[in-house]
């Protein structure tokens, strides 16, 4: 195993697939020569050349917009949106093209195609360089949503994307980008759809993802030494979404947690609580909460920031106060 | 150019695919009166020799990208009658067994990549369709065809900006019916000529033809698909036309100024094309038997759809996925 | 009163507010000399000039935008985005500037403007043109959102988003644009945030939206005959969400089923049932459960369109097979 | 056009406007890396002209629309240096109380209607802006700020043809300074000039202009303004010019080819200036007490930045609504 960044176990995911199947290509902005602006993709143009790994214009209908054809015409394009935000311009194509085009034409047009984009806060960006949308994307039929928490997770899970058949909307969280960890030595492919439960407590369920995930740790180890006993489990995936998983580590505890950065409403964490709510309603001890950002654009300076977003205090001070 | 540059096989699929489109666009509308046709429905009435001289000008493998006026274009390709009508009709026997309706026919056997319903999106689709073939060296071209109103957009400018630069092998060809809806084109266009005048912004040459002239139309799409075809780029042409009918089945068209249908109508491009034929030596007899042959294939399909049931209601939870199905839990 | 269309009510609402107020003006596609596409401005031109009621390019960016500059300059702009799937082209405007402004700048400018648009199912134009979007607007701060179900609400539900200090947007149902209503006669201006109860019952409480109230108000009377007594909540409005009338009527029966036509996750139903779930848990008798369309785009041929939307023998069966 | 149709206190305003930007661009600089300020930061070094020579041609009540690169149109339109440092180091003495940040700057009370950090969305903005001003008949010109890059987007395309359309009174302004973020923009554009070689496409008249040169901009900026509020439309302007830091804080610019920077560097916009001024007849006297003047202003503005108290966290529940709040429930 070797140790990598968040950030090298994109490149290596997206070498991997490249150098595995020549019908993978990679278009986005400054991600050839600069290596994207996150330094994500360095050294792919090196490795690959400029026919498969290629700068485009700003223009994010076109960026998406020619994934989609090219993926329907036999290649398998990952195209990267540079911040999760950018969706607003490339949400027609997003949304109404690529989510609806097989459907539409009942199955005749496949389109294997992966949006790679960096999601979420912790940046001091302001409010159109800091949102979390994966909430936008789960709530269009046709997508598939993934959010990696850790290196080996994105390396894993991006080259399951790219040899799904389905389009893939895969979050990458710019606030991890610096965080390290053991990735698997040689192919590393992972299975979409699947969660991981990393912590088995008793008395209460936390869900988080992505940059969640470690403040929900954190939250579990803190709250173990107050006598609340927490399982933690990452999601990574939205869509599909493992409910078997969500279902029995709630029914075990009887109290379930979210914890989620998107804006409070009609965020994944509603569409977890629901299912819930309705398909293990008889085994809950007590009512589920959310904890989310507030239903606030996210502010700019440090200790806003800081505090907008859920904070392992959050988590904390809010299973202490409601799991009794 | 002179007249005789295209062959007589030539002539006559041009008049046959023109005609083909004609009678099963005017079926089309005779089957929303009957209420047979719901939803919308956009027809090509008076566009007919821009989707029969695109296509008659392409190889098999060629892609073809429209939007919902776009049942001449699918024709033009050699999707079968019973499918579009069937498709317009909702019925199990339409192209995509009801699912999409009649803004969305698609048949990619016969390169019939989409038509697509949210104005200027397949712009870039079609960018990216002729990037894949550049890449894997297949030699096919992308045809994009969308309206006057389509250049407006944002998709036109960065689809037509990012083919430029790519050089990419497709052909972004713009139907000028004058109209964008109910609105007359020029009173919200900064520019005469929608397409043609925005091509130098995008180095690429000015390019205007007569959409009602088939042969005319056919000449420049073999230039900018020999073009594309030899690695030569991207062509923008902007096709002068007019739709006889209204914008979409709701639409009686009052907008339009006294007299302009009536000057539009005398340059009907199928009895121009008619007329040209009978000029040439081609046999009228030829010609109206290949009027009946097709009037009595779209009888056959607007039979064939009628008979045809409607879809199963199990389809409604298939194809969201590659696995056939619509699943999003465990 | 009179008796007026749903349609009608759109403009008897616009042409009430231009005539009160200057400042209100008007633009979209097809919407002045041609009165709009569904027929929902005719009259307005006439009434109001081509200065004040205007036509524009197909350039929804455009369109949002110049109402995002007008309003933040001294007026009040109308504008229409002719169907709700087109937020699909306009939806950096919507969701990352509109909806930030005020917020970012920490006050500094107001945009008291309103986006009008044809939002839903049932008239067969498939995928890309009938969507129900609300839930799209609903996740995103900073944004007011009302979608009526009559033409009473139509006409004062938009004389009060006309009169609102912050952005709303106005969702109109296409398959309600037919249907006739008695409104007010003389002014009429109405409130945001706040639900109707529509039927008082005791056994179960059914919340709706825009089409889907009629739907559920059916559907309790043919309840009411199997002997399952059903409150009717109309929503009217997501945001500011009237959470008190929920809450109470929700608390009265027991029992909570939301009837939407978004697609299924992180619809508003998911919002609301969260909301339940967590403030109302101790109220519940049984599991909240959601009537939604499935997670699937839109069919187009009449059978499948319908049924895939919630129908009326969907929530009666719904009800009938759980309230148990 | 002579060098002294531009009068003698015009000319020191544009000198002052300059040095109040780079002076205060270099403190930003070093804010950075003493780590003051977080985030981003996209300076304008080496484009101080453009930003000068348009806000002195402005009228107090003109509406300045820019990006993220949009420090110097903020301060050349008068906003306070502490309100504007304050905003970067996310301080409550900053213009928008640190809930903006750098990339967002506004100072409505100044005339500028915001920062945009979304390529190309503050184009139909303005234009938006300039329909009111055209209706409430105020004489006020918007005028629009961006980069070479942002002319390959959707937006730039929608906006420029709606305001010409409409005939709008908002002012274009390219600042092609050769690069979109990394990329050099000849790479990625069809044309030479992102903006001036497609005014055509809008009806417009090709302009560029040395942005390096604050008379010809001002003179361009004076000629354009009176236009658009004379009733004579939209313009758009393409200035020359080049950013002699990185695109934003990350950024080291390695990827400029050998002699660029020096290249440009001999063009800097103030040394030119500045020689201008004293071949003209100003005194090195007076323009050295300008520029300690404006030092000590930079220098006052850092320290009452530096004094000035965090924002109270009440402030993330602020202002989402115009009540001041953010509730969305009853
Ligand atoms: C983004 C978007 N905006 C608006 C519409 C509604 N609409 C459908 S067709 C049309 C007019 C298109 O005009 P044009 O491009 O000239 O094509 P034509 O219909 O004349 O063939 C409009 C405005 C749409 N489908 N998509
Ligand atoms: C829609 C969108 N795409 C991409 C970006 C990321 N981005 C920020 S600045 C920039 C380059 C802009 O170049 P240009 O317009 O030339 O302006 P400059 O920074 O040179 O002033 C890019 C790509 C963005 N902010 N918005
Ligand atoms: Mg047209
Ligand atoms: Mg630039």
């Amino acid at each position: 195993m070797a140790e990598l960044t968040y950030r090298e176990a994109v490149a290596a995911g997206i070498a991997q697939e490249m150098e595995r199947d020549e019908r993978v290509v990679f278009l986005g902005e400054d991600v050839a020569a600069a290596g994207g602006v996150f330094k994500t993709t360095v050294g792919l143009l090196e490795k690959f050349g400029p026919c498969r790994v290629r700068d485009t214009p700003i223009s994010e209908q076109a960026i998406v917009g020619a994934a989609m054809g090219a993926a329907m015409t036999g290649l398998r394009p990952i195209a990267e949106i540079m911040f999760s935000d950018f969706f607003g311009v490339s949400w027609d194509m997003i949304a109404n093209e690529i989510a609806k085009a097989r459907y539409m034409c009942a199955g005749q047009l496949a389109l294997p195609l992966v949006i790679r984009t960096a999601n979420g806060s912790g940046s001091r960006f302001g409010a159109q360089h800091s949102q979390s949308v994966e909430n936008w994307v789960m709530a269009v039929p046709g997508l598939k949503v993934v959010a990696p928490s850790n290196p080996a997770d994105v390396k894993g899970l991006l080259a399951a994307a790219v040899r799904d058949p389905d389009p893939v909307i895969f979050f990458e969280h710019k606030g991890l980008y610096a965080t390290k960890g053991e990735v698997p030595d040689g192919e590393h492919v992972d299975r979409l759809g699947t969660a991981k439960v990393l912590r088995q407590g008793s008395d209460v369920t936390i869900v988080a993802l992505a940059a969640m995930v470690p403040r929900a740790l954190q939250a579990a180890q803190r709250l173990e030494k107050e006598g609340i006993s927490a399982t933690v489990v990452d999601l990574r995936s939205l869509v599909p979404l493992d409910t078997k998983t969500l279902l029995v580590e709630t029914k075990k505890t009887g109290r379930l947690y979210t914890v989620e950065e998107n804006p409070r409403l009609c965020g994944w964490g509603a569409e977890i609580a629901s299912i819930v709510a309705e398909e293990a309603f008889y085994d809950l001890d007590g009512p589920i909460v959310r904890i989310t950002t507030p239903h606030v654009p996210l502010p700019a300076a440090d200790e806003l920031e800081d505090n907008t977003v859920p904070t392992v205090e959050r988590i904390v001070e809010t299973v202490r106060r409601t799991a009794g | 150019m002179a007249s005789d540059d295209i062959d007589r096989s030539t002539r006559l699929a041009l008049y046959r695919s023109q005609i083909e489109i004609r009678l099963l666009e005017k079926r089309a509308y005779e089957l929303f009166l009957q209420n047979l046709i719901k939803g919308t429905s956009h027809l090509s009435l008076g566009q007919e020799a821009v989707a029969a001289g695109f296509a008659v000008a392409m190889r098999p493998d060629d892609y073809t990208y429209c939007t919902y006026r776009g049942h001449s274009h699918t024709l033009a390709r050699g999707a079968p009658m019973l499918g579009v009508l069937g498709e317009l009709m909702g019925r199990r026997c339409g192209l995509m067994g009801g699912k999409g309706g009649s803004m969305h026919l698609t048949s990619v056997a016969h390169g019939v990549m989409g038509s697509y319903a949210i104005v200027g999106a397949h712009l870039p689709v079609a960018a990216g369709a002729a990037w894949s073939a550049q890449l894997r060296g297949s030699g096919q071209v992308s045809l994009c065809f969308f309206g006057d109103g389509t250049c407006n957009i944002g998709a036109f400018h960065e689809a037509l900006n990012f083919a430029a630069v790519w050089k990419l092998p497709v052909i972004f060809v713009c139907e000028n019916n004058q109209y964008m809806e109910y609105t007359p084109i020029r009173s919200v266009t900064a520019v005469e000529h929608p397409a043609a005048d925005r091509a130098a912004a995008y180095g690429l040459e000015r390019i205007v033809v007569d959409g009602n002239d088939a042969d005319a139309v056919y000449r420049k799409a073999r230039e900018s698909i020999d073009k594309a075809r030899g690695g030569g780029g991207p062509s923008l042409i902007e096709a002068m036309t007019y739709r006889t009918s209204g914008h979409s089945r709701a639409d009686p068209a009052k907008y339009r100024p006294p007299g302009e249908l009536e000057e539009w109508t005398k340059r009907d491009p199928i009895a121009l094309y008619r007329a040209r034929l009978l000029e040439l030596g081609f046999e009228e007899s030829e010609l109206r038997a290949m009027d009946s042959a097709v009037q009595r294939a779209v009888d056959e399909a607007t039979e064939g759809a009628k008979a045809s049931p409607t879809p199963p209601l199990e389809v409604i939870d298939k194809d969201v996925w590659a696995d056939g199905g619509s699943s999003w839990r465990n």
